[in-house]
């Protein structure tokens, strides 16, 4: 990385001048952001914008085409290894839970640590419970997640991206799938979460709790990020035009 | 005010009346018309001297089979004939179900490689011969294929040695001798040795996560436990049986006949097309979001494929992968077409040699039937669990 | 920035024949291992296949019986039946092109495409003569003129139906004619054989298993415990068993069970007759459990809507659930369509000339053509790979057609 | 109530009970054609021309019998059937003449139906290739010999086998044209069937003096046209037919001389050609000059022959042998027309 | 039915101690009520306490069986005739409008005054025509469900059960399945049909409907009827304790 300041210590996620294409079709727009660690940083903007690419090029569930993508000081490129170790790091959730039906929830969260970081049975379960507890639905744990409602589910997604004690979380839209009632009680979640210092990029368009929660905020359209700051600035003192449109419009 | 009441309904306005009358006047009806085609049989058969009893079974056949796996001459009675067909066909069923579903879950991923030629490749195959009379497909391996090796004179020598020509596929073989019996104790000590080992080892692997190497554990055990005995048991319990070309073929070692080799190869390559398309929707099935929720918890490639996607995905396969199970086994019956002495080419033998239409093909029918029952049982089975484990 | 970021164009990379290469064929080692693997055996798999294919084949024997393949033993002075039946299922085309488009269109087309190639086909006149050629050539233009015909008149899609169910009965008349018939002289069902032979079998096979696999399912349905009972136990009988065996059971054993020289003996004596009977029935066993499917797929509103209305159990069925459950079951239907055109290539097992069996009798029965096996079973596959994959793409275009229909 | 359904049932199947078929010669006649069993895959015996004509030996004697009855050799529908079937398909009536080279033995006379009059005089043998350097069948201990299944050739073959204790191993195949594509290819060291097939086939190799024909005859194989059993009069009139081909050819008539012959002075000929006397056309329900539309159709015996396995055969050349008429040393013969 | 008191010329339903089970499971429990011609009777109470199977008995798509059910002075029993009769006087309205899809909306409303009644075509579809002015969409005749809106396939629904001039109208939630201001469109239906007389069995939830339109009112839970009165007794002074917990969550 000759010639380009190197990122600081604590820079966990830096993009630089990321560009990605689907085919033709130019997604991400020359994008560059830095989180800091134990950041919580709320992505919005509209439908189409890019948000989820981004948060799919962090841990590379998409490859980015041109740019540098650090995350934890590990370059993603074509080098798998380094795929692989990002992943280590970084946890996701998803919009659709994406929870695996075949399993139980325990058996959901304990599969990774059991299969990726080796570790015993034992305490991969007794972890798992930790967070289950931690994510308030213990009483679940041999369950199938075709009993669960929609909130119980999503809080075994994120249990299920803890258990691998990743540094950074991504969560893409985890409340946009679920009812009022359950909105709340995974928003607690995040916000306990958020609480104990997790680096956290978050996209949502929740933004009563991203006004409590969130240390930065960043706002996307057309590919790149129109508008970056604190949750103060953004929600207070918006520069674009966009911004203040998009946030009169949602709020 | 009129009440139309209970007590006035006439029983052919009672539904419960007409309910069983409709059933009764059916059955009837059936049994009426089985009786009739019944008596046809045996008027026709009286009229024409047809035998229909089973009494002939227990006559000597008289004519040769080509092979067999439980051995035969012609003096064997028809019974033991038949038996043999059975047994060919299963013989080559079950065969040929490990192989066409391994041929088609290798085609059905490959349906769905990210490499486009392998994609295009399987999907050509699959659009071809699913679209051909497998009829047509077995004469052309058979006589295309199979027949146009070369002659046994100028067979092909594969390592081994194993011999490909016209003939069949001759490859060498263990012949035992007296000490094999007391060997196989040590083999099937290994085995199950092996098997424990792989067990305890991978709890405790799965318990502790150190890794304990289970699986070269157990292959230590399967390898070394056989090897002891080798020694142990004196005389070596096998001998190596090398096929040897005398006047007119091969003697000794292990054959594979042309006729099997393509009634296999057929039914293999047709159903696995077959088996692919619902291999590949059973994948397809499986949401996307899984293997990326996979993905993001680090699993790799072969994991995820292993432990999210196939369990999911076999739920879908399972039901309609047995029916094409019975299918194959049902389409082996065109083993006739080219010489393959299945159970309904022998049946047809002898409904030539002994005259006995009728009860040969009620024979035929009972041995299929009791095949078709058999994968229903299986489906069954598998279906109650797949509900007992889901919620 | 108060602009929208530049759209880029992506990089060179990633796009054009390179990008193409890149992603669909190296886009991981082990796809570039594949790669390399497959090229190098489809070169050692299909260099000695197309060298033959293209220079040492004899396609003799394929080409001085075509008339053969394509009709059997058809009596040549009746010919011109099977050219007007060709060209009524032409004409029907083309009125179905103008009123349904979509699938109908695209089987119009490439039959018009089709005909125009085979007139002119490179072959000697020995082989397909002058006239030959011309009954074929009439067709593109018939089809065309149905097209034109459906623009000048409205031809509402029922009244097609009809037309189609009519044009089917009348083709059968056509082609058996009748003994009574000045010009139409009967031709006996031996004599019925080939490409027509294997269409017609399946097509009637479909035809005739329809009404007995609907009354099958409503009656394995039926809330009738005998009636149920008896379905289940005929469909399961029939399925667990190969065809070929109920092929020879009709040849050989329907004479026994069916009364002789009463109004039956067009089945008990005729072979052809007997081999359709078997392919009826076992289709219909099929088309109960499609149908099945479909009944399954009603709504038990609909049937308790219709019930609330005071329609009887018949009406109920008639009206309501029937055609619900058979419009959903119209691609299952054609996909039973293919196998059973697949499957009647089995009664060449019992000898009848269906196109296989006229190509077993040709390279069996005459000594010159038993060298060309290869030629003949290639030709076999290629004709019913060209039926069966067609009504395959028909069958995906009809499901889509339908999972968007709202009727 | 199911009891008294029974009742109705057995009136049914009592009315339903079919008349046996009296005379087969008036249901031939009302039906306006000879229905007969044969075969399309057979080389010499039952073939498809390009045409889609049903030809051959066998065919030429249904052909032969139509002519008598109608006056046409056209009014005919021949059948093809599988091996396996030509037992219940002439049991059952369903044709009125089973050609389709049948071998008479006793249990199938007993059992199948009236064998008429043999037309074919054939013996089981074995064909090898040369350079295997065999001279006897009794040379083929450990051969692989392909066979055709569910015929008297595969019984035959075991018991020739078995008798002088040689090791066998057999592949049987459903049709005799899998059988010779088989053994063409090598897939067998010899193959055996009845010799008038091994030498149509050994004529139809690429190189026939690459393979040669045993002499053993290990079975006698005559070949016969079959009716059902129970209706004497068209037994007979089937047989009169074939002694008239017979006949024919052992008095020199033939399709192209045939008109001149009526006028011939040779009373033999007159009566078999009926232009004098009767040798029983009347009672057999036939025209007193069905022979000439016989002759006129197929020909007498040797040309029915010779156009399909004589010198220029159609499907091959085949000496003729024992099926010479007696009086040049063969077997073929038939009981005097008078 | 000697010893048993007769129903008044007026009563149009008499239910007496209606039994029911579905297997071993004991849905209707000796359940009694009387409705008198032209009253409008609105079904409420908890989910599962058998209202449905209620209305479905009375018009005998399910069979009760202990206790009497008299409709229109017709007793429904194993007697095929009678049921066919009854279905005839009684009309019936689904939540999930069970509009036939591969028939227009001329064709739903014919189909039956043609195929039972045995009416020609030409009046059936007069009559129809009439009908859908009634319910307001006289425009859609020639359209198929599909194109329609709930509200409007609702509206059909009850065209096709008028069509059929039944004395009886039974309604099972209705407006359940509907947004909205689509439920405003059929309750106003409704609500005409209840002014021009005609005897009607509501189950339903919306009180306001309730209030306005209802004679009389039946509290349905576990199986029987706790509370049946006029609409004002029940509104205003509910005699069980579970009406009233039941209305003030419902309120
Ligand atoms: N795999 C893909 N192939 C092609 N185009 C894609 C793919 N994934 C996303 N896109 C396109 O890229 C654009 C950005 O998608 P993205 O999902 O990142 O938007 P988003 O900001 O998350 O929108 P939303 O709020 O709707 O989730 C969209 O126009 C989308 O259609
Ligand atoms: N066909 C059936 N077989 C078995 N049980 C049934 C059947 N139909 C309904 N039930 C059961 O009977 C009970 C009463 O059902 P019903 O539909 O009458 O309740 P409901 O009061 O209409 O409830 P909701 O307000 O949810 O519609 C329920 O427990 C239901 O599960
Ligand atoms: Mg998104
Ligand atoms: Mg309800």
């Amino acid at each position: 990385m000759t010639g380009e300041e190197r990122p600081a210590a604590d820079d966990i996620i830096v993009c630089r001048e990321v560009h990605k294409w689907f085919g033709d079709f130019h997604v991400l727009r020359g994008l560059s952001i830095t989180v800091k660690r134990g950041d919580v940083v709320v992505v919005f903007g509209p439908s189409g914008s890019g948000k989820s690419t981004f948060i799919r090029v962090i841990n590379r569930l998409e490859e980015h085409q041109r740019g540098d993508v650090i995350v934890d000081g590990i370059e993603l490129t074509h080098d798998i290894r380094n795929v692989e170790l990002v992943r280590r790091e970084v946890g996701m959730v998803f919009q659709s839970f994406n929870i695996f039906p075949h399993l139980t929830v325990m058996q959901n969260i304990t599969l990774a640590p059991m299969r990726v970081l080796r570790r015993p049975r034992s305490e991969a379960e007794k972890q798992a419970m930790e967070l289950l507890e931690r994510v308030g639905i213990p009483e679940q744990a041999a369950k199938y997640p075709a009993e669960l409602s929609g909130g119980q589910q999503q809080r075994v997604a994120i249990a299920r991206a803890l258990a691998m004690q990743p540094k950074i979380m991504l969560f893409d839209e985890p409340t946009s799938a679920l009812d009022p009632e359950m909105i709340k009680e995974v928003l607690d979640v995040m916000r306990e979460l958020a609480g104990s210092g997790m680096t956290m990029i978050v996209v949502t368009h929740e933004m009563g709790f991203a006004r409590e929660v969130a240390d930065r905020m960043a706002m996307f359209d057309e590919g790149t990020i129109i508008e970056e700051g604190t949750t103060a600035q953004v929600f207070d003192n918006p520069q674009h035009e966009r911004t203040k449109l998009f946030l009169s419009q949602i709020l | 005010m009129r009440i139309l009441t209970y007590r006035g309904t006439p029983l052919w306005r009672d539904a419960r009346v007409l309910r069983a009358v409709t059933q009764i006047v059916f059955v009837v009806i059936v049994v009426a018309i089985v009786v009739y085609f019944v008596r046809n049989v045996f008027e026709a058969a009286d009229e024409r001297g047809l035998k229909l009893g089973f009494g002939f079974l227990e006559e000597e056949a008289g004519f040769p089979i080509a092979e067999s796996v439980i051995g035969y001459t012609e003096s064997d009675s028809f019974r033991h004939a038949f038996i043999v067909g059975v047994v060919n066909t299963i013989k080559v069923a079950l065969i040929g179900i490990v192989a066409a579903t391994v041929l088609g879950l290798i085609v059905g991923v490959s349906r769905l490689s990210s490499n486009w030629l392998v994609k295009s490749i399987t999907s050509v195959y699959v659009e071809i011969i699913r679209n051909v009379p497998l009829l047509v497909q077995l004469f052309f391996w058979y006589f295309g294929i199979f027949l146009l090796l070369p002659v046994v004179q100028e067979s092909l020598r594969l390592p081994g040695p194993i011999y490909v020509n016209n003939r069949g596929v001759f490859s060498v073989w263990a012949n035992t001798t007296s000490s094999f019996d007391s060997w196989l104790l040590f083999v099937l000590g290994g085995v199950v040795l092996a098997v424990a080992v792989r067990v305890i080892l991978g709890r405790i692997q799965i318990e502790t996560g150190r890794n304990t190497h289970p699986n070269v554990a157990a292959a230590l055990a399967l390898v070394l436990l056989p090897t002891l005995g080798w020694f142990l048991v004196g005389e070596s319990p096998l001998i190596r049986e090398t096929p040897v070309l005398e006047r007119f073929n091969f003697v000794g070692g292990a054959r594979v006949t042309p006729e099997f080799a393509a009634l296999l190869t057929g039914l293999v390559v047709y159903t696995a097309a077959f088996i692919a398309e619902i291999v590949r929707a059973g994948i397809q099935s499986v949401q996307r979001g899984q293997t990326e929720a996979a993905r993001a918890l680090g699993l790799s490639d072969a994991q995820t494929l292993l432990s999210i996607v196939f369990p999911q995905a076999l739920r879908v396969i399972i039901p309609p992968m047995i029916s094409q199970f019975l299918n194959l086994t049902k389409n082996s019956s065109l083993a006739i077409a080219i010489g393959y002495p299945d159970l309904y080419a022998i049946s047809r033998i002898m409904i030539n040699q002994a005259g006995r239409a009728v009860p040969i093909m009620l024979l035929i029918m009972a041995a299929y039937l009791a095949m078709s029952l058999t994968y229903a049982i299986i489906g069954n089975i598998y279906n109650r669990r797949v509900r007992f484990t889901e919620r | 920035m108060t602009t929208s970021p530049e759209i880029l164009k992506p990089p060179v990379i990633t796009t054009g024949p390179i990008g193409w290469i890149r992603t669909n064929l190296f886009s991981t080692r082990l796809n570039a291992l594949l790669t390399v693997v497959v090229i190098a055996l489809l070169y050692f798999l299909l260099r000695p296949s197309l060298t033959w294919l293209f220079f040492d084949a004899e396609w003799a024997a394929v080409t001085s019986n075509l008339k053969l393949f394509a009709v059997g033993q058809y009596p040549s002075d009746e010919m011109w039946r099977v050219g007007v039946v060709v060209l009524i299922v032409s004409l029907l085309a083309g009125l179905s092109w103008r009123v349904w488009s979509g699938v109908a269109r695209t089987f119009a087309r490439a039959g018009g495409v089709i005909f125009v190639a085979m007139a002119f086909v490179p072959l000697s006149l020995d082989s397909l003569d002058v006239e030959a050629r011309l009954w074929i050539l009439a067709n593109p233009f018939v089809i065309g003129l149905g097209y034109l015909l459906a623009r000048v008149i409205n031809v509402p899609p029922g009244r097609l139906i009809i037309a189609w169910a009519a044009a089917f009965v009348l083709v059968l008349f056509l082609l058996r004619g009748s003994g009574w018939m000045p010009g139409l002289p009967e031709v006996r069902t031996t004599q019925l054989g080939g490409l027509m032979l294997t269409i017609l079998l399946s097509v009637v096979g479909i035809v005739a298993s329809f009404p007995l696999g609907v009354l099958l399912a409503l009656g394995r349905r039926s809330s009738l415990p005998a009636v149920s009972m008896f379905c289940t136990l005929f469909i399961e009988l029939i399925r667990g068993v190969p065809l070929i065996t109920l092929l020879f059971m009709t040849q050989i054993i329907l004479p026994l069970v069916l009364p002789q020289d009463t109004f039956l003996d067009f089945i008990v004596r005729d072979r052809v007759m007997r081999a359709f009977v078997a392919i009826t029935v076992f289709s219909a066993a099929y088309m109960a459990e499609n149908v099945r499917g479909g009944l399954q797929a009603v709504p038990l509103g609909q049937i308790d809507a219709a019930k609330a209305l005071g329609l009887n159990g018949f009406n109920v069925t008639l009206y309501i659930v029937l055609p619900q459950a058979l419009r959903a079951v119209i691609p299952a239907i054609v996909g039973q369509l293919i196998t059973l055109l697949k499957d009647t290539s089995l009664v060449a097992i019992v000898a009848l000339l269906d196109i296989v069996g006229i190509g077993r009798s040709i390279i069996l029965g005459n000594v010159e053509w038993r060298g060309s096996q290869r030629e003949v079973y290639l030709f076999l596959a290629a004709v019913f790979w060209i039926f069966t994959y067609s009504m395959s793409y028909a069958s995906r275009r009809l499901e889509e057609a339908l999972g968007v229909g709202r009727r | 109530n199911g009891g008294d359904a029974t009742p109705v049932v057995q009136t049914v199947i009592v009315q339903a009970t079919p008349e046996p078929v009296s005379n087969r010669l008036d249901v031939v006649q009302d039906r306006g054609r000879l229905i007969c069993a044969g075969r399309t895959d057979l080389a010499g015996f039952g073939f498809l021309d390009s045409a889609g004509i049903n030809r051959g030996f066998d065919i030429d004697l249904c052909r032969a019998i139509a002519a008598a009855i109608f006056g046409d050799g056209n009014a005919l529908e021949v059948v093809p059937i599988t091996a396996s079937e030509r037992g219940p398909t002439i049991q059952a009536g369903e044709v009125d003449v089973l050609s389709r080279n049948v071998t008479w033995t006793s249990t199938r006379d007993s059992q199948w139906g009236n064998y008429t009059t043999i037309m074919f005089y054939d013996g089981q043998g074995f064909m090898v290739p040369k350079r295997l350097g065999f001279d006897s069948a009794l040379d083929l201990d450990g051969t692989t010999v392909c066979v055709t299944s569910g015929t008297t050739t595969e019984l035959n073959l075991a018991d020739f086998f078995r008798q002088h204790n040689l090791d066998l191993e057999t592949v049987v195949f459903e049709d005799t044209a899998s059988v010779y594509g088989a053994y063409e290819a090598g897939r067998c060291d010899a193959t055996t069937s009845d010799k008038s097939q091994l030498a149509a086939i050994r004529s139809g190799f690429s190189d026939p003096d690459a393979h040669v024909i045993l002499p053993e005859t290990i079975s006698k194989e005559p070949l016969t046209p079959v009716v059902a059993h129970g209706d004497d009069g068209w037994f007979d009139l089937v047989k009169t037919v074939m002694w008239v081909l017979i006949n024919a050819e052992e008095l020199g008539v033939t399709q192209a001389n045939v008109e001149q012959q009526r006028g011939s002075d040779n009373i033999v000929i007159r009566r078999m050609l009926g232009v004098e006397g009767e040798f029983g056309q009347s009672d057999l329900g036939l025209k007193a000059t069905f022979a000439v539309d016989v002759i006129k159709a197929v020909g007498n015996y040797g040309e029915i022959y010779d156009r399909y396995m004589g010198p220029n055969g159609e499907s091959f050349t085949l000496p003729r042998q024992q099926n010479e008429l007696w009086t040049n040393g063969g077997l073929v013969y038939a009981p005097p027309l008078r």
